[in-house]
């Protein structure tokens, strides 16, 4: 398999951290690592029990501290375990997405999915795919002297990315 | 019959197949369709789906040296129906351009109709059909098997005695000559601007 | 109707099919359709360049579809199938960039905008349509029972040829109810008559076209209709051979479908070249009281 | 805090990819853990026991668990917690199989990434608190969604054990597809004669309430707890007092009304009773043909009906019912084989499926067993059989064996020979697939004792010629093209998702696989449970499969539903949201989105508004978590602090073990 999907094996490993799902997309990732579909190993995945617990805060910190790449993957829209929490999770993640040029952090290097947990290949191709392009842009640039973001900052953000969420077109179901 | 050892398979023919092809040779699952479906497999010695078998197998000699591969006509009804989205036909395309590579022509007549016809392009830019018949005949030494239809053809201006050349022929003959990797004649290079 | 198109003849359209290129104009001029000839055509390469090399032969193709697109046409119309096909495939090909520059080394040129290919069939049935066509109907084809034979390359592969049903094309089918005829449901309509294999391995085409005259046959038909100059050939020009290959009688003319649409519009059986054609045409069109 | 770290070998799934010793070695070097140790099968009772050994010797809080997928042994490792005394949310598990050793083949890197498994997970661990069920009560009724053989075995099983059972079926009559089949293999019975019975008990079972001509609208609420909206749909008859007399059928006069039942082999009357066996057994209108119905023009059937319950005005009803416990088997459909343009794309009346040929050979079908061609009526003497038609075909999207097609199509070869002794039947196979008890023999008898010709190969064309089809396919055994002519051809249409499915799995809040069927909890372990507790499958529903395994299914469904009725309370699942009231300041953002209504407002003692979870309801999604302006609301297992310490544990500038 490996000739076929340009798996990355050589080469130092970067750090992108994913945040999946239980019902969907863990199982997605489970299913792929039943089918042994070979995966570049730099993702580490952090399980949640829906998109919509995930907070661009947790984003944020990743790629403050450290991360090169960001990975979020929940069920496909309608097909949530919760009803609509992938909707919410769209949402704020879209915002998010908008927000990182602000902070002077690549959107690159953050990306969301919807995989379903019979959905095997589709998850070795999406990490396969996201992993690549994380070694395209390189390591993220470090900042000098820490993060360059306090607390207090990280939180304005969310702030401003929860404002978003919170207006009320934000249980809108459009695709 | 021949024992085939399973555990040296071309590789490399299998890569090139491949690469060439843009095919995945690995996802026939040997339904015969493509032979069901053949209009030419009366006449084939190896049919087209067990050219597909020994392609997995990696067989390249065997392959390449077939009659089928000379008298596949791109009828495309293989492609048009394999239950796993293979476009045979191309597949056969490539495998005849590899034997041609290697100088295999097993179906002889077949490949000197072909060379007479893009000969009568080369020179004139278009096909000129008494120049092909002629040139035909010239390489196989054969007499023009279908004499018959001479008499039925010229009378109505079907077959032209002279050839309709065009003004670009001679970019036409750049075209061939690129190809097969010629020199430019000097007279001739930046001379027809387009 | 006023439209006005590219045309490529094809190298067959000025010999073998020199009747198909000549009905195709003519109902073309009935029709109000303007047929604008590409200039300085050359030969497409048709099966020899593809089976040599998918290169040569796109750029072959290509040189033509540039020519086109220089002089201004969008889109180009041929009548014969095969051109269509390379032609087609050609275009289609060189949307990869890569494949696209090896052309482009072969042509020293650009290849900047291409022409886009239609076959003249498609165009009769989605530029001009069939209640234009009918509208200009004078003489109905009544009592004419046809087969409509497209040949195998004229819808495939679909992806390629985004036109009517690969495996049942109905477009020369309405046409040619749309001029008057009985049309017969055919149920070979895709099947290959032998293609180019007639000069190297005429008993190919003697037992492929020879299937399809006996299908043809068993249906009670007066004639066949085709669409592809090599199609015609191997029914007509070789329906002897066939014949004595197999120890048939058959004696089924083979029209062009431009010849048939002609001939209900009112065009004369010399403008539509009907001499050109081996097995005499004439009983049956007099049967069905057609001349 | 005191911690373990147990890592697993499994034996070489994981060990063979992971350097799990020096993955332990390299854990004892994290906060608060005291023991770490590899072990060659965690789960197993040895693993177990060696680990709440350590739990006992080494006075351990809470353990990390490095080995397959949490969704895989979880509950295993927390009952294991239980025993030796720990609360069972005082573990973590770091998946390094699944995630690492089966994804990549390279030791060092997936050691490294094994390790920071670990190493998250004890970072997560180390904020974990024990967490305690709350109990609640259960309505100790069942949905079961479709009336096939399948959903009949499972209402049947639920109702001898003394349930309430609500069955829903879309079409006016239960049976599903095993009702039109004419014997079924392999040995070959009648269907109507094993289904039969077991469709009159469910009319007659007093625990069984039967909506036939209805659909599931809505469905809320949660395991133990559902609130079901039927939709009954309009029949323009009154079925309480319609007593399926057919009175009304005799004298309509539309009678070229689609026969769904008899799969469009016949027509039928506008009022129709499907088949004779119909449960319930009453009559409907197709208003699609109806003349009084289209036209205003006809009633002839309210004239003749001796009890008067024809209804022109009749509209859908909605009841409501409670359930604890949904079961749904709604079957399959069948592939719209006219796609294939070259088996003539339904141009061909003598070319059937396989589904109208049980039709055809049926006694009590539309041709009374007489096997005749639709067009002439003439009795085939050559039969052709062409399987996989729509199954193991990527072009058409439909890559999967549809499981039974082979065995029916054996099946009825062997009919055909019966019914017509001089026929002669070919089947194009690609691999004859017969992996039941007796099914290999009972293919092998077809063609042994029955003479059907098994031909290797599929079929490229299907073309007529005078009044018999030719069929040209290949034998891939014999090497070439083969081409015979054939009277009648029935093709084995492979098995999809039935319509509408995937929007019940949305109702569902059930995954469904890309195709429609529904997706299992685990697919050897849990194959009827479903990820929403409380819903399970049976039947086709969840992919294509025979009689005997329907039957099973739906047997084992039933057995599951009786198991989560066993208890008279259920434990509610405590990872779910709670609120810090010191923090909240009443906003009541958290209300709006809870797509469950598990928050309600409350007043504190001053008379301040405050959020409040309802336990039971909560689903545990964490939506409201991200909603809460304040960090009040926190979802329980997976609190911001536990999600940020992962992050934390990932991404420091410098990660050095
Ligand atoms: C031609 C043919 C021959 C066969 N022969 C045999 C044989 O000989 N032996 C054998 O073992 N198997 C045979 N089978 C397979 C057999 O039909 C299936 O195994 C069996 O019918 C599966 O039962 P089921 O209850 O899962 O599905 P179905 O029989 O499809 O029943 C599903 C029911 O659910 C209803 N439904 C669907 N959607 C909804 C909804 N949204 N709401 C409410 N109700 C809904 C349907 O109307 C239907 O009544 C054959 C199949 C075919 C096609
Ligand atoms: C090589 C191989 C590979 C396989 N791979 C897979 C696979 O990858 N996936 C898959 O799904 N299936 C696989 N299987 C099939 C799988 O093994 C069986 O489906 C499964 O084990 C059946 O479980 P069982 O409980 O019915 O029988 P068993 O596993 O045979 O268990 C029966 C138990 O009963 C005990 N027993 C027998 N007689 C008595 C008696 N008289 N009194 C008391 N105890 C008794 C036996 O000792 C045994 O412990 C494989 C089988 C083989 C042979
Ligand atoms: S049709 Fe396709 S899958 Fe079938 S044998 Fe031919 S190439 Fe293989
Ligand atoms: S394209 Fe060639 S191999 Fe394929 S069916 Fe046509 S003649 Fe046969
Ligand atoms: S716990 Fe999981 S990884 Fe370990 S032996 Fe058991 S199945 Fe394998
Ligand atoms: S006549 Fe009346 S009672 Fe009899 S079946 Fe018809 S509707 Fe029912
Ligand atoms: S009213 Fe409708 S259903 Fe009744 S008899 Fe007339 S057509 Fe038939
Ligand atoms: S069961 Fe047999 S006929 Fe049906 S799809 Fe599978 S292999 Fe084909
Ligand atoms: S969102 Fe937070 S602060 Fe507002 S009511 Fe809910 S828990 Fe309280
Ligand atoms: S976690 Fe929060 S949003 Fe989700 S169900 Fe529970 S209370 Fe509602």
């Amino acid at each position: 398999m490996s000739a076929r999907t340009g798996v990355l094996t050589e080469g130092r490993e970067l750090r992108i951290v994913g945040f999946l799902c239980n019902w969907c997309s863990y199982g997605g990732a489970d299913t792929a690592g039943v089918a042994r579909f070979e995966q570049p190993t730099d993702l580490r995945i952090i399980r949640v029990p829906c998109s919509g617990r995930i907070d661009p805060l947790f984003i944020m910190r990743a790629l403050v501290s450290g991360a090169d790449g960001v990975l979020v993957s929940g069920c496909h829209p309608r097909d949530c375990h919760y009803a609509e929490g992938n909707y919410y999770a769209r949402r704020r993640l879209e915002l998010l997405k908008q927000f990182l040029p602000i902070t002077g952090i690549d959107p690159q290097r953050f990306e969301y999915t919807w995989v379903s947990a019979s959905e095997g290949a589709r998850w070795q191709d999406v990490v396969t795919k996201f992993t690549n392009r994380i070694h395209d842009l390189g390591p993220a640039p470090r900042m000098q002297g820490g993060s360059g973001y306090d607390e207090l900052c990280l939180k304005q953000i969310e702030e401003g990315v929860k404002q978003g969420a919170a207006c009320p077109c934000h249980k809108e179901r459009a695709l | 019959m021949e024992t085939i050892t399973l555990q040296k398979p071309d590789s490399q023919f299998l890569r090139d197949v491949r690469e060439r092809s843009g095919q995945e040779p690995s996802n026939c699952y040997q339904c015969g369709n493509c032979t069901a479906g053949c209009p030419y497999n009366f006449a084939y010695d190896i049919p087209v789906s067990r050219i597909m078998r020994l392609l997995q197998l990696g067989r390249r000699d065997e392959i390449l040296q077939c009659k089928s591969l000379w008298l596949c006509a791109t009828c495309q009804s293989c492609t048009t129906r394999c239950p796993n989205g293979i476009d045979v036909a191309r597949i056969v395309d490539v495998l005849r351009h590899m034997a041609r590579e290697a100088g295999y022509a097993t179906e002889r007549n077949v490949k000197a109709f072909g060379d007479a016809f893009l000969e009568s392009v080369e020179k004139h830019g278009r096909v000129f059909e008494v120049g092909v018949v002629a040139g035909y005949v010239r390489k196989t030494g054969r007499f023009w098997t279908d004499i018959e239809l001479g008499p039925k053809m010229l009378p109505k201006g079907k077959l032209g005695l002279r050839p309709h050349s065009i003004q670009g022929a001679e970019h036409i003959a750049r075209i061939f000559r690129r190809y097969r990797g010629e020199p430019e004649p000097a007279a001739t290079t930046g001379g027809e601007t387009k | 109707m006023t439209l006005t198109i590219g045309y490529y003849p094809g190298c067959s359209g000025a010999g073998t099919s020199v009747e198909y290129d000549q009905s195709t104009r003519a109902v073309c001029a009935r029709l109000g359709v303007t047929l604008r000839d590409v200039p300085d055509w050359s030969c497409c390469g048709s099966t020899p360049a593809h089976t040599v090399n998918h290169v040569l032969s796109a750029a072959l193709s290509a040189r033509n579809l540039e020519l086109a697109a220089q002089a201004g046409l969008e889109v180009v119309t041929t009548p014969c199938p095969s051109c269509l096909a390379n032609l087609r495939i050609a275009g289609h090909k060189m949307e990869q960039p890569a494949f696209r520059d090896d052309v482009r080394a072969l042509l020293e040129t650009e290849c900047e905008t291409l022409a886009e290919t239609k076959s003249t069939l498609q165009v009769m049935v989605e530029e001009v349509g069939l209640d234009e066509v009918q509208a200009r109907v004078t003489k109905p084809l009544a009592g004419l029972r046809v087969a409509c034979y497209y040949g195998c390359i004229m819808n495939r592969p679909p992806e390629v040829m985004q036109f009517d049903d690969p495996e049942h094309p109905m477009a020369m089918d309405n046409l040619l109810t749309a001029c008057g005829a009985e049309v017969v449901p055919f149920p070979l309509k895709v099947e290959c008559c032998g293609a180019a294999a007639g000069m190297p391995r005429k008993d190919i085409v003697a037992e492929l076209s020879g299937r399809l005259l006996d299908t043809a046959a068993g249906l009670g038909v007066d004639a066949i209709a085709t669409a592809c100059p090599l199609c015609q050939m191997n029914l007509d020009l070789r329906q002897g051979q066939a014949n004595a290959a197999r120890g048939t009688r058959h004696a089924i003319p083979v029209f062009y479908f431009t010849q048939l649409m002609g001939l209900a519009m009112g065009l004369s059986a010399r403008e539509v070249g009907l001499s050109k054609l081996v097995v005499n045409p004439k009983p049956c069109l007099e049967r069905a009281g057609l001349l | 805090m005191r911690i373990g770290v147990f890592v697993c070998h499994c034996g070489s799934n994981i060990a063979a990819t992971v350097d799990c010793p020096s993955v332990a070695e390299a854990a004892k070097l994290f906060p608060d853990v005291v023991f770490a140790t590899d072990t060659m099968y965690a789960c197993s009772e040895p693993g177990q026991d060696g680990i709440i050994q350590a739990i006992k010797e080494h006075r351990l809080d809470g353990c990390v668990v490095a080995s397959c997928s949490p969704r895989m042994h979880e509950p295993t490792f927390r009952r294991a917690l239980e025993r030796a005394g720990l609360n069972r949310y005082m573990l973590e598990m770091a998946n390094i199989r699944e995630h690492v050793s089966w994804i990549g083949k390279n030791k060092e890197l997936n050691t490294g990434k094994a390790t920071e498994l670990v190493r998250i997970a004890a970072e997560k661990l180390r904020l974990n608190t024990p967490l305690f069920a709350n109990q609640f009560d259960v309505t100790k009724r069942v949905l079961v969604i479709g009336g096939g053989v399948a959903g009949i075995q499972a209402a049947l099983d639920c109702a001898d054990a003394g349930i309430q059972v609500i069955m829903v079926e879309r079409e006016t009559s239960i049976g599903g597809k095993m009702a039109k089949l004419d014997k079924t293999f392999p040995t070959v019975d009648c269907s109507s004669c094993i289904l039969g019975p077991k469709m009159v008990d469910v009319a007659q079972h007093p625990n069984i309430t039967l909506y036939a001509a209805s659909e599931v609208e809505e469905i809320s609420g949660y395991v133990g707890n559902f609130d079901v909206k039927v939709r009954r749909k309009a029949t323009y008859v009154n079925w309480a007092s319609c007593t399926g007399c057919g009175l009304c059928m005799e004298k309509c006069p539309s009678k070229k009304s689609h026969d769904a039942f008899n799969e469009g082999v016949a027509t039928t009357t506008a009022i129709n009773i499907p088949f004779p066996q119909a449960i319930p057994k009453k009559a409907a209108i197709n208003p699609e043909f109806c003349m009084k119905l289209q036209k205003g023009k006809c009633g002839v059937c309210a004239k003749v009906c001796p009890t008067k319950c024809i209804d022109f005005e009749q509209q859908d009803t909605i009841v409501s019912e409670k359930v604890g416990a949904i079961v749904a088997a709604t079957g399959y459909d069948l592939f719209d084989w006219t796609v294939y343009g070259q088996y003539g794309a339904g141009r061909y009346p003598d070319v059937v499926t396989s589904l109208q040929y049980e039709r055809m050979m049926n006694a009590s079908g539309p041709t009374s067993g007489h096997i005749q061609r639709p067009s002439d009526g003439r009795e085939p003497k050559r039969v052709v059989f062409i399987q996989c038609v729509g199954s193991r075909d990527k072009s058409v999207n439909r890559p999967y064996c549809s499981g039974f097609c082979c065995m029916y199509t054996a099946k009825q070869a062997v009919l055909t020979k019966d019914h017509i002794p001089d026929s002669d039947s070919y089947v194009f196979y690609m691999d004859i697939r017969s992996p039941g008890k007796g099914y290999d023999e009972f293919t092998r008898r077809a063609q042994e004792q029955y003479g059907v010709q098994y031909v290797r190969g599929r079929v490229s064309m299907v073309y007529p010629k005078g009044d018999v089809l030719v069929v040209r396919g290949a034998d891939t055994l014999a090497g070439t093209q083969v081409e015979v002519e054939a009277d009648l051809v029935v093709l084995a249409v492979g098995v999809e998702a039935s319509k509408g499915a995937a929007h019940l799995a949305e109702k569902l809040r059930i995954s469904y696989d890309q195709y429609g069927f529904f997706m299992e909890s685990h697919p050897k372990l849990k194959p009827v449970e479903t990820n929403t507790a409380g819903v399970y499958l049976a039947g086709c529903s969840q992919g294509p499969k025979d009689i005997p395994t329907s039957v099973g299914q739906g047997s084992a469904a039933a057995a599951k539903v009786l198991t989560l009725f066993a208890k008279d309370k259920l434990e509610s699942d405590p990872q779910v949201s709670s609120v810090n009231q010191n923090r909240c300041v009443g906003c009541l953002k958290c209300t709006m989105t809870c797509p469950f209504g598990a928050i309600k407002d409350v007043k504190d003692r001053a008379g301040n508004t405050k959020a409040e979870v309802i336990e039971t309801v909560c689903q545990g999604c964490g939506i409201c978590t991200v909603t809460c302006p304040h960090g009040a609301i926190q979802l329980q297992h997976f609190t911001d602090n536990q999600i940020l310490a992962e992050v934390n544990a990932l991404c420091q500038p410098e990660l050095e073990f």
